[in-house]
């Protein structure tokens, strides 16, 4: 039984990783899902054989117990997960990976109060909890436990605030000081468990940890939160990790370090990409987002044009390139757009996508709503792909997107976007802005593009904007 | 049972394969990468599973209750999510019968 | 000591890894690549130092010997051509400097 | 101190990877060796410290004997290494990569004529090698012990076959029969170690195995060599790691595995870009070759040119396309070819290098003899990059490469090439091709492209002809 049981979960560990891999393809990221999940069902119906839970005094509460809990949980997951809107995703998987990090807590919890009543009760009746589990599971228990407890709190508020249900950025004067002491304090009782059999130790480690996860990640401003949720599911994934080297379960240290690993490379390339390092998304807080937004002397004039105007300039261009951007995923107008596209191309204009890595709020953020409304991704251009292009180019579209599109960034080396890769659209000889006003980006910096002799800005929201741009071209 | 040394081993190539697979990855697939990376993490359920199966104490099945609660959530819902996300991406119609011949 | 379980799973992943870092590599790297997994594996020199070292009748020394002798030469000779095949990858000048800027 | 040798282990098994990673791309390739190379002076180092060689009863003989036999392997290597040509790497590789298999194939023997002593003189008086070393040690250890005696003697043949010193591609009638029938003797063989003590079996089996690698390599093509080699790297690879699971060394694990891994990849993308499989390889022979010989009916007249026309030709085009192919390596003409290219660069011409993947007869092959030479690698186009821009070219030079640029491969579905991706020298305005007659490629067919219009044929050895056309464009 054994044997077979440590043979599925080979298994399982190769199909993650195969699944994995296949995800970092289009073509076959489907397939590396369901490999995936075919693992995870696998290991979890051989571990209901496993002889550590069938020879337990209360096997039959516990397995009982096993099976609501799964019902419960997976349940609650599965409806909610299959419900929520596609630009709800982020807050979704913060979630998700929040009760990740928290069971693998919750594994140390049980774990360490095992440990620590045996250690009370041993002969010598003086025995630490590091004397039960032995030095390296009690550290690497214990370090998975705090791991995974700011994991589970931090995913929380990062949830809370991609959601909407809280805007603070500050919870208490001088955070950073009182996050560090704080730091420090939950390390020492981390200590403090390893030396002593005492379960308030335990109790106030948890009560403590879960407090930093809050207190690390509510200054985070709301737009860097793809990094933070980033980060904290590569720590869920070593917290799995170790508390797989705990239990002795290699399916969950290879799954937990695979993800950890590939976890901390994901974050730093969506940093990089922001033009941040990983620490400054963290002590930099929102406030500083707030100072560069007067870069002005730049208040031109804006050429506004009608839907009219653009449709006829977009119905005889012989290529379109639609840039879309943050206020695309606010207005939720991808299918519209793409709806024009398909008009605009049965009109034999070629029509391209041009996405920025950063574009929106999440990398990938535009790549997956343009997918939901339809669009296949072979029309969809990376910045490198595209931006020679924009030479060749009738229109560029720009829907809701700013910062991404902001000359600034290559031209004014006092721009806080300075160094920024950007799309050129300004290359192009017309640029088209659909957006609702004046309102700058995510950087708060002004745009020069959209005061620039060939842009016109077409001003209302997204939607909105895109069906008369529909309505113009039918028309025609 | 993995222990010592052994387990330094698998913890070093389990890191460099992780990395591996994400090094040359597309930035498309970042946010479905990422919820991929956050389902595969719940195979913590399967420990928790075990945690709750070998509890003794009220205090412990209530943790351990606790703990595959979670842990289900965590893969269920990373496997929901991530499917709808990558079901969405296809190539364009010409595209598909292209690579069919 | 890696036994068992644990070797099966060293096995596993170091495969992946291997495989992971040949995948996509270009083919004006192939020789040189073929050149320098052929001195990893030189590795097996410090198996045959142990070998060697373990002997005990003339029988097994020689043998140790003749193991030790071809490891050397895998490894040494494994070093040296491939280090003289990728000392001659250049960019040219243009472009060295271009970086350095 | 074994946690020390261990860490120092671990450390060289985490270089050889870190190491390998680099070589993957031309910029840090040269670091990555480094790298991997202080990984085995490290591990080698601190193996003299380790105790099994230090509790050793005859330690101060071994270790002298260790010393002597490292100075000898690899003094000879060194000076090997260092001496020999480019052009004969192939075979150099072939042959360190022998040693590596004889060396595991050796420490095999060791531990199974340790495990047959010690299991001849057991209590029981019946004991068998299995008895000894347990299951998994025994049969990893055995199967290490195939692998690497096939690979040794298979890759002395290969070496022997590339230098030019075995030419017959055929030792016994039937010889695939007989391969079949050696290979089921020696498995038996294998099988009967595992259940005996007899030394007399180990040696058979030694024996049988070495002359398995002999008669499987022999039939195989000069021109397949490369997959070959490459296939018995990733068997070496293998073999390594077995052993290293017998001595419990997780470096040559680690190492083993990861190369052979490495290696049965790149063998397939190898025998992928020549258009087989790695089976036709091995059961193919020579022979099939030569049937395809006569596609002809192709009998054109090819139109000559001399050195003073092409070099005038060359000299006033905008974008020259150099093609090379084996003959280069034939000939020795890379030098000569770069001195060309650098003259007409001076002259304002554009010359580019177009790299078919097989070009040659090793993978890589044109990349390492124009980087000898000292072409920068940002010259070197690949086939896919290059192909577009044939039609841009006022010449393209073909310089002893035929297969790589018949057209036939696109056109005619009964060639041998058919389906094979080529270089579209064809498109260009005018292609000059270099070669020393009517002699066909590897493949034997006919090639369509010396009977083009705008072709013109420069007869004549490669370097030969190449220094003439320095001569030419000198002179203008
Ligand atoms: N992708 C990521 O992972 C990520 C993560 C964090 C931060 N960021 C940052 O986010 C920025 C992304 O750039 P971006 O160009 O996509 O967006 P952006 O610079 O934030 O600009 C969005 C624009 O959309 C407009 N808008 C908002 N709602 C709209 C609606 N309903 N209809 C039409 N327009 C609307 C806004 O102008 P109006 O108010 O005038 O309409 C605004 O100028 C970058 O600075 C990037 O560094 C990205
Ligand atoms: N790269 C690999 O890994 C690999 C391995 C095995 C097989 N192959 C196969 O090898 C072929 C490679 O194609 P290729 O175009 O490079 O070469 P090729 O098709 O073999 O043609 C070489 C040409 O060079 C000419 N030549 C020979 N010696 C010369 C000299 N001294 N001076 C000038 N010309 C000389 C020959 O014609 P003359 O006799 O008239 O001079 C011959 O036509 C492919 O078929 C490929 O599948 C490649």
């Amino acid at each position: 039984m054994e044997t077979l049981i440590q043979a599925a979960y080979l298994i399982a560990a190769a199909l993650f990783i195969l699944g994995l891999k296949q995800m970092s393809s289009p073509v076959t990221a489907r397939r590396g899902i369901l490999w995936a999940g075919a693992g995870m069902v696998l290991a979890t119906l051989v571990t209901f054989m496993s002889p550590q839970i069938l020879d337990s005094d209360q096997v039959s509460t516990n397995i009982a117990l096993i099976m609501i809990a799964i019902a419960l949980g997976g349940g609650y997951a599965w409806y909610s997960g299959k419900k929520v809107a596609m630009t709800d995703m982020p807050q979704m998987i913060a979630m998700y990976n929040g009760m990740g990090g928290g069971a693998a807590a919750a594994i140390a919890a049980v774990e360490l109060i095992k440990a620590s009543n045996e250690a009370a009760h041993d002969v010598t009746g003086n025995a630490a909890v590091a004397d039960m589990l032995g030095a390296d599971v009690a550290i690497l228990g214990i370090l998975g436990a705090v791991i995974g407890t700011i994991s589970f709190s931090g995913s929380i508020i990062a949830w809370a605030k991609l959601d909407g249900r809280l805007n603070r950025s500050r919870l208490l004067p001088k955070q950073h000081i009182i996050n560090a002491l704080l730091a420090i304090v939950t390390l020492g009782f981390a200590v403090a468990i390893y030396f002593t059999n005492s379960i308030e130790t335990i109790i106030i480690f948890y009560l403590l940890a879960l407090v930093l996860g809050v207190f690390i990640t509510v200054p985070v401003g709301g737009a860097d939160m793809p990094v933070i949720i980033s980060l904290f599911n590569a720590l869920t994934g070593l917290a799995v990790g170790f508390e797989g080297y705990v239990l002795g379960n290699a399916a969950m240290i290879i799954a937990g370090i695979v993800v950890g690993s590939a976890g901390s490379l994901l974050t730093q390339l969506m940093a990089k990409a922001m033009n941040r390092s990983v620490a400054n998304v963290f002590f930099a807080g929102v406030g500083t987002n707030v100072v560069a937004t007067s870069s002005s002397g730049n208040e031109g004039v804006m050429k506004e044009i009608q839907a009219m105007d653009a449709g006829i300039l977009m119905s005889f261009a012989s290529q379109v390139v639609i840039i879309p951007g943050y206020g695309m995923a606010v207005a939720q107008a991808q299918h519209k757009i793409w709806e024009l596209t398909q008009i605009l191309t049965e009109k034999g204009v070629s029509v391209k996508f041009a996405i920025h890595p950063v574009a929106g709020r999440m990398p990938g953020h535009m790549n997956v709503l343009l997918a939901e409304a339809g669009v296949p991704y072979d029309m969809i251009y990376d910045m490198e792909d595209i931006n020679a292009d924009f030479k060749n180019t009738t229109v560029a579209l720009v829907i809701g997107a700013n910062d991404v599109v902001n000359p600034s960034a290559k031209t004014d080396s006092s721009s806080p976007l300075f160094g920024m890769p950007i799309l050129d659209a300004i290359d192009a000889d017309n640029v088209i802005v659909i957006k609702r006003g004046r309102g700058t980006g995510f950087s708060g910096v002004e745009n020069p593009l959209f005061f620039a002799d060939n842009t016109k800005m077409l001003f209302g929201d997204g939607q909105k904007a895109a069906s008369e741009l529909i309505q113009a071209v039918k028309e025609l | 049972m993995i222990e010592g040394l052994a387990a330094i081993y698998i913890f070093m190539l389990a890191g460099f394969t992780g990395y591996e697979i994400i090094s040359k990855v597309p930035v498309i697939l970042h946010t479905p990468l990422m919820s991929g990376s956050n389902f595969v993490h719940g195979i913590v359920l399967v420990g928790a599973m075990v945690a709750l199966g070998i509890a003794e104490t009220t205090t412990e099945q209530v943790i351990g209750f606790f703990a595959v609660l979670l842990g289900a959530g965590n893969a269920v819902g990373g496997y929901v999510v991530t499917e709808r996300m990558l079901e969405m991406f296809k190539p364009s119609d010409k595209k598909k019968e292209g690579e069919g011949s």
